[in-house]
């Protein structure tokens, strides 16, 4: 066993990579949840942003379109959960499922064709002396623009949130829709812009997985990724950076397992290859261990339908 | 503009009319998908569902639909009376897996002692098993107040590491020549559950189905239990009025759907699939959460929903050897079908209405 | 006789899994071509092993299948039974154990090209860490792991091994993260017994790493990180199978080829590979088809010391079917 | 009044709900500075009425003119455009945001926030009505919350201020303030249409009133020309039945509280402090106070939903402060609480079964477990019959029934069960006159029969009339009860906490 082999600045410039896909997928949640939507269709969606992402830039040869198409995929895919849920007032959790289900198939007839192609490199931005500083550079300068965009979209959300009229209502929309529908904001047309956002975040992500990660297309390739984001999403007690926390502890702990297999650590491989979900669990319960400040976080109309009777 | 006008009560004829509504609906979208793959959509509709009852092999397909169907049925009659009373168990994969090992362990213990007792020992343990891994959502839930969706489903994720664990480590069969998997339960008989009647696909977990579905049918409508957890589901603070422990009821319906689960498995493990093996689960786990919907949390639903389901799995499988249809659209159609049901179900809570909008 | 022989495929994955199932439906490919209209092929993909096996592979006799051929470890249970009720169904189970009069097993020496992968890595590696991304702890996965080894210790006696379990046959993101803390650890070599590209990517995106491809030849990392590959080619064996049907010559067999029968391929050794090296990779492979050469020739001891193999003796196929032991030198323990 | 001096005109409005017209051919005008009431019994159509001039609803036909031109607002958005403000009775804060974030919810074109906390504080200071713009809303009194209302309105500069039934929540001597507050707009010019159920207050407040029944005008009047019961009998349209009260002889003590201190279960809510007082056989008990005071947590810590130290509660003597709902119903203690639709009643559950939600006990429904529907089906039909319950049948869904006969259910079905003890909480709330007095009589004969009640209620005239003795719950607390012969409002106004913190700048002036 050889611990001092693990370098803790390739781990964290190395977690940050791995856990890109779901953190993307997790902040759009987020938005969504602040709404008062519960959408557990994000596997469904983050599968159909890889694939879509993947055929737009084996096609056009263009990472960046590849994105553009990923988060288009996610956002329409999510708009029949949407549809569904909003205007045909369906159960969130079934439809949630039920996405998922339908995003795994239809994104696996959409990959047919591009199994086993290389796509296009998306390249590292070059941010010359910086990414030669010590630590820091091999850390924060160092990665593909994705990186940067999760980065960018986690404060921007809280941003969003926190200092915007938009987000304000946002936020009323998901604590009470009854009184924002009262004062007449368009509860639907607002839930149904923010379930679009999550879809394409939700997109976005898993054509990190496609494009860059791993990046190869191949069915069911997020793996589980989407439901880790949902469970990071109430990890974080709602709040945008406790997501960015959640993100990088459990990408910490995938890759922080594999480092110490690879170093020879005398822990069992089933125990480590578990431990990023007992340990999300762990974290979860110590979360909500504390009932006032978890209901404080939730959005009061979590998952409740919305029908305008008046 | 279209209007929903909210009816006083659900209509018991669109309750009734939804789910066939939902069918051909799905059929025409799936027909559309079909043809889109360049397949004769009469032809793939008709292979996927009518040939496995009516067609030539009938007499094979119609045992094997109810083995199909059986652990799809006793785990979403469990989880059915959870999502009833607004608790929800995503994690019956776990469950099943858990179940299955356990069930499995305690067979495996015995080999090769040919005893009358060994498989009833089997399923109590296999019960017993996917009830304790149901009790770790349910006590961290009534402790913690921490979200039981969550916790159960990224157990199933424990359970898979478990399974391969097993499978690899303490299960594995001495006399494998070093694979995974366990010996072939079904060729150990006293711990074989195996067709009752030669070529009705008929096995004991068949049969706990069934009672699964009476047990929950009488629950629900006869007795005190059955209407709490309606109740709980419907209004939780009347419930809490009326006397309802939440606690307790989050124990009970998690700690049934478990134990339900953990049987599914333990009936598949000792029959049909025969093996602990590193990939013996099959997302039945999550089928069943469709199947509970599709049945519309009702008994007499979900065992209607649970043969359905097991037709359009037998039906595609037909349908991919003999017409070449997808795997993937098989998946894509099952989904259509979860979203034609969502959405006509509108149609028993609410009146449509064409018209000027009255809300502004 | 008019009829075209009916010959069925059970596949584990999906036919797009670019991996093992892959290379058995290009066997499935070029039997059709083979053949022409003498043959009709049916398939079934993503084929959970246990119940739905034995559906799948009953439905296929019934429809008429006169040879199938199912294509994973845990087929081999349901495919015995089906072959039970239909005693004129030709069977040929892959990987498995299980024989009768109508079952035939077939399966690859796939440690053999393992071999020439040590081989060539053993000489490639600066950094003597060559880093190993396997699956589950089978036999067959740590057959792979003990024969390289063995390779890469003869020409590099400084040669150290690091096992990375991923627990899974493909799981892109995993295998990634697995290659990415292999390379961290100091490996510029990894060989993989998963059937993803992404450590190839991984290698590609931290330079100066070579992998090489697994069960197809990942040609699109060519020439480099990916300096070889092992190939399963599954065509010649399907086709002699199918023509001894046709030839009513089919009798039940137990296949195990390698190399020589060309069951295993070499992938291109790439231009990033030292010519010298190359010539004695391409000598190594030779030897092995020819039989001249085993990969498992003695003196060989066990992880804990004991001796396996004599001098000059060489491993029987019944140890090999059923290795459980990593042998001297490699460090860590097999999970079980 | 002429034409120019109307500030709102309505003309011949209508709304159809699924078999209800919920306003029909409705027309009357507001002038400037005017305080005007909407009168009219639960479901007359009063809350339809000012959300069509609120732009929450359209209506199907008629007109509206403001100021002359004519006024059709899609959206709230709108009204608040056309300087028309309105202070909701229920849903339209957000109890997990600050004050401020409320506030500017309800703006068109809120400024900064701190600007917005800036004149949060002045405008609340200028009308006696004190905020902290950064408190959390469901932290605060039903009164506080009020405010925010109000304060929304007033940052706005409205032409016409709707308030629908604002004083519910108010103890007497904040319905002062309010009152000078709503009178000071008026004199700057801003028109103030009202809607109460109080009468007393409108005849102090309003100038002119408009009578509504079944969504038709049926009188127009001023309302301190006119008696509160003659403005009752307009609304009702028949003569009221006063509920009368045999004298009863005291008996034992049936309920006694000590030393109750239990938290709310909600994290908004109000915590019970140190609660006692005890209740006879044959007595009944007021409860007042304002809405938010401990009223839900004071019924769940009786009803046994909530539990507490086991001596707090004690039934005939004995402890049951650690029973659940169902022991407590066995031993003769009984609740009905105040939300009908999904606390007392299951909504989407028939009549049958809510008669089983809590008469299972106490009438034999349930043998081993097992129910028995038929049992449950007839004491539904008893409930029905004897309260008089307009439904079609038990098999129909509660929400089905309009509020006041699901009312009447509710009360009924725990009457009927012969408790020792009866705890309620808003016995009437919403409930057309009629049905009220039915409830209150039946109440009173509970207490001739010997049993002990206590009601809850933030209806103070209906405490005054059924209730022997009165006490007052303030922020948790119970004030020691009093005979309620003789008690003036003001007394019961100090007990129910005075104005709480508010300023009493208009009383100085007055
Ligand atoms: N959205 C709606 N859908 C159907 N019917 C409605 C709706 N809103 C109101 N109604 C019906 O219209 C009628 C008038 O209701 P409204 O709320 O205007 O009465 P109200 O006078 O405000 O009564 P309250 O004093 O109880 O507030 C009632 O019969 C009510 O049931
Ligand atoms: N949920 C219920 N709500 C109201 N009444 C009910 C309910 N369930 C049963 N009842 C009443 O009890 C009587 C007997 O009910 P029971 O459940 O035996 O009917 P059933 O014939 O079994 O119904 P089903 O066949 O639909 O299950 C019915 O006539 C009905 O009026
Ligand atoms: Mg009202
Ligand atoms: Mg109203």
């Amino acid at each position: 066993m050889d611990l001092s082999a693990i370098n803790p600045v390739i781990l964290v410039a190395s977690l940050m990579v791995a856990s890109t896909p779901i953190l993307l997928a997790a902040i759009g949640e987020l938005v969504v949840e602040k709404s008062g939507v519960l959408n557990l269709g994000v596997e469904g969606m983050m599968i159909t942003g890889a694939i879509c992402g993947f055929a737009i830039a084996v096609e056009t040869g263009s990472p960046t379109l590849g994105f553009i198409a990923a988060a288009l995929g996610g956002a329409l895919l999510s708009l029949i959960f949407g549809v569904l849920t909003q205007v045909l007032l369906s159960n969130q959790v079934a439809t949630g499922l039920a996405l998922t289900l339908f995003g795994l198939g239809i994104s696996a007839l959409l990959g047919q064709g591009y199994i086993g192609i290389k796509p296009p490199a998306t390249p590292r931005i070059d941010l010359g002396p910086l990414s030669d500083l010590p630590v820091v550079g091999r850390i924060l300068f160092s990665h593909d623009l994705m990186v940067y965009v999760s980065l960018a979209l986690v404060a921007g959300v809280w941003a969003f949130l926190r200092y915007t009229r938009g987000g304000l209502i946002l936020r009323a929309v998901g604590e009470s829709h009854d009184a924002a529908h009262a004062l007449g904001y368009k509860v639907i047309l607002i839930r149904l812009a923010a379930i679009a956002f999550g879809g394409a975040c939700a997109g976005l992500g898993g054509a990190y997985l496609s494009l860059v990660r791993v990046p190869q297309w191949t069915e069911g390739m997020t793996a589980g990724a989407g439901w880790i984001a949902l469970a990071i999403v109430v990890f974080a007690g709602w709040r945008a950076w406790g997501v960015l926390l959640g993100a990088y502890l459990f990408g910490g702990v995938t890759v922080l397992q594999l480092n110490l297999q690879a170093a020879g650590m005398a822990i069992p491989v089933e125990v480590l290859s578990m431990s990023p979900y007992l340990i999300t669990i762990l974290v979860l319960v110590i979360m909500s261990a504390d009932r006032r400040r978890a209901a404080m976080g939730a959005p009061a109309s979590l998952g409740r339908v919305f029908h305008a009777s008046s | 503009m279209i209007r929903l006008e909210k009816r006083p009560e659900p209509s018991s004829l669109w309750t009734a009319v939804t789910p066939v509504l939902a069918v051909v609906l799905t059929m025409i979208a799936g027909g559309i998908l079909f043809a889109a793959l360049g397949n004769e959509p009469v032809i793939a509709i008709r292979t996927i569902f009518w040939d496995p009852i009516f067609g030539e092999f009938a007499f094979y397909y119609r045992g094997q639909l109810l083995v199909k169907a059986a652990p799809l049925i006793l785990i979403a009659i469990g989880l059915s009376l959870g999502f009833r009373a607004g608790i929800w168990n995503i994690g019956a994969e776990g469950q099943y897996i858990i179940g299955a090992i356990c069930g499995a362990a305690v067979g495996l213990a015995f080999y090769p002692a040919n005893l009358w007792i060994v498989f009833p020992l089997m399923v109590i343990a296999g019960a017993i098993g996917g009830f304790l891994w149901a009790m770790i959502p349910a006590i961290l839930k009534t402790r913690f107040n921490t979200n039981e969706i969550l916790v159960s489903l990224l157990l199933v994720y424990v359970a898979e590491a478990i399974l391969a664990w097993m499978a690899l480590g303490p299960l594995r069969n001495p006399e494998g020549a070093g694979f995974p998997g366990s010996r072939n339960l079904r060729q150990y008989e006293a711990a074989a559950n195996l067709e009752l009647i030669e070529g009705t696909g008929i096995h004991w977990g068949v049969i706990a189905a069934l009672i699964a579905v009476i047990f929950a049918y009488v629950l629900l409508k006869r007795h005190m239990m059955g209407f709490h957890i309606r109740l709980t589901g419907q209004s939780p603070r009347a419930a809490r009025f009326a006397g309802v422990n939440p606690n307790m009821l989050v124990i009970f319906c998690l700690g049934l759907s478990g134990a339900l689960a953990g049987l599914a498995g333990l009936f598949e493990v000792s029959g049909p699939a025969g093996q602990i093996s590193i990939d013996f689960n099959v997302f039945y786990g999550f089928t069943a959460i469709i199947v509970a919907f599709l049945g519309r949390l009702h008994p007499i639903g979900i065992l209607l929903a649970g043969l359905l389901m097991a037709l359009t799995y037998i039906g595609g499988e037909a349908a991919q050897s003999t017409l070449g249809l997808p795997a993937a659209a098989i998946q894509a159609f099952q989904g259509m079908l979860l979203f034609f049901l969502l959405a006509v179900d509108l149609l028993t809570n609410y009146r449509v209405r064409l018209g000027r909008e009255g809300v502004a | 006789q008019d009829d075209p022989l009916k010959v069925g495929f059970i596949y584990v994955g999906p036919i797009g899994d670019g991996g093992w199932t892959y290379e058995h439906n290009e066997g499935r490919l070029a039997v059709e071509e083979h053949f022409g209209d003498q043959v009709e092929t049916v398939y079934q993909e993503s084929v959970p092993e246990g119940a739905d096996a034995e559906r799948a592979i009953t439905q296929m006799a019934l429809q008429g299948a006169d040879l199938i051929f199912t294509t994973s470890f845990g087929y081999m249970d349901p495919t015995i039974n089906v072959a039970q009720k239909f005693p004129d169904v030709k069977f040929e189970h892959a990987t498995g154990y299980k024989r009768a009069d109508n079952v035939s097993t077939y399966s690859a020496r796939f440690y053999e090209g393992r071999a020439v992968q040590g081989y060539i890595a053993g000489q490639m590696t600066e950094t003597n860490k060559i880093g190993y991304i396997g699956s589950f702890p089978i036999p067959e996965v740590i057959r792979g792991i003990n024969s390289a080894y063995l390779a890469a210790k003869e020409v590099n006696p400084d040669v150290e091994f690091n096992v990375v379990w991923a627990y899974t046959w493909f799981d892109p993101a995993k295998e990634a993260d697995a290659a990415q803390a292999l390379i961290e650890q100091g490996a510029d070599v990894i060989l993989q017994h998963t059937d993803s590209t992404a450590p190839q990517a991984a290698a590609e995106k931290a330079g100066d790493v070579y992998t090489f491809g697994q069960a197809s030849d990942m040609a699109e990392y060519k020439p480099a990180p990916r300096i070889s590959s092992i190939i399963d080619n599954w065509a010649p064996y399907y086709i002699d199978r199918v023509q001894a049907v046709m030839d009513g010559t089919w009798e039940s067999t137990d296949t195990w080829g390698g190399i020589g029968t060309g069951m295993v391929g070499i992938g291109e050794i790439t231009d990033a590979v030292p010519a010298d090296v190359k010539e004695g990779a391409l000598a190594l492979k030779e030897r092995i088809g020819s039989g001249e050469y085993h990969p498992f020739t003695g003196p060989i001891n066990r992880q804990d010391g004991s001796q396996w193999l004599a001098e000059g003796e060489t491993a029987t196929d019944e140890t090999l079917l059923g290795m459980d032991f990593y042998v001297e030198g490699l460090e860590g323990e097999i999970p079980n | 009044m002429t034409g120019t001096e109307k500030l709102l005109a309505l003309e011949g409005l209508t709304k159809a709900y699924p078999g209800v017209v919920a306003n029909d051919d409705v027309s009357f005008s507001i002038a400037p500075g005017r305080v005007h009431a909407l009168l009219g019994e639960n479901g007359a159509g009063k809350s339809t009425l000012v959300k069509m001039i609120y732009g929450l609803v359209r209506p199907d036909r008629g007109r509206m003119l403001l100021r002359g031109a004519p006024y059709e607002p899609h959206t709230p958005h709108d009204a608040r455009n056309a300087g028309v403000a309105m202070v909701f009775q229920h849903f339209s804060l957000f109890e997990a945001l600050d004050v401020a974030e409320n506030v500017a919810l309800g703006m068109e074109n809120p400024p900064s926030q701190r600007q917005l906390s800036r004149r949060i504080r002045e405008v609340s200071e200028e009308y006696g009505l004190p905020l902290d713009p950064t408190r959390r809303v469901g932290e605060l009194s039903a009164g506080e919350r009020q405010r925010v209302e109000i304060i929304r309105c007033l940052l706005q500069d409205p032409k016409l201020l709707i308030m629908d039934e604002p004083t519910s929540v108010l103890t007497p001597q904040e319905v002062d303030i309010l009152f000078e507050t709503l009178r000071k707009l008026s004199e700057e010019g801003t028109a103030i249409l009202y809607i109460s159920h109080k009468l007393e207050e409108i005849r102090a407040l309003c100038e002119s009133a408009t009578i509504l029944r079944l969504g038709k005008v049926v009188a127009n009047c001023d309302p301190r020309e006119k008696s509160a019961r003659e403005l009752a009998e307009l609304m009702v349209g028949q003569t009221l039945h006063t509920p009368t009260r045999e004298s009863t002889a005291e008996g034992d003590v049936a309920l006694e509280l000590s030393g109750l201190s239990v938290a709310s279960s909600n994290p908004f809510g109000t915590s019970l402090k140190d609660v006692s007082v005890s209740v006879r056989a044959g007595e009944v008990l007021g409860v007042g106070g304002v809405a938010g005071n401990g009223q839900d947590e004071l019924l769940a810590a009786l009803s046994g939903e909530c539990l507490a130290a086991p001596d707090a509660v004690k039934l005939k003597g004995r402890s049951v402060g650690q029973l659940g709902p169902n022991a407590r119903r066995r031993l003769g203690l009984l609740a009905a609480p105040e939300e009908r639709l999904g606390h007392a009643a299951a909504p989407d559950m028939s009549l049958t079964e809510n008669a089983l939600l809590t008469g299972a006990i106490r009438e034999n429904l349930v043998s081993n477990g097992f129910l028995k529907w038929g049992s449950a089906r007839s004491f539904a039909e008893i409930v029905i019959e004897r309260f008089d319950v307009r439904t079609p049948g038990p098999e129909h869904a509660a929400r089905s029934l309009s509020g006041g006969n699901l009312q009447k259910f509710v009360i009924g079905r725990e009457i009927l069960q012969r408790p020792e003890v009866l705890v309620v909480n808003q016995p009437t709330w919403g409930v057309d006159a009629s049905a009220a007095a039915a409830i209150r009589q039946a109440l009173l004969d509970l207490a001739a029969e010997g049993a002990a009640v206590i009601v809850i209620s933030q209806d103070l005239d209906e405490l005054m009339e059924i209730s022997d003795r009165f006490a007052a719950l303030n922020e948790g607390r119970l004030s020691p009860p009093r005979p309620a012969k003789g008690l003036t409002v003001d007394e019961i106004g100090l007990m129910m906490g005075g104005a709480h913190d508010m300023e009493v700048a208009h009383h100085g002036a007055a």
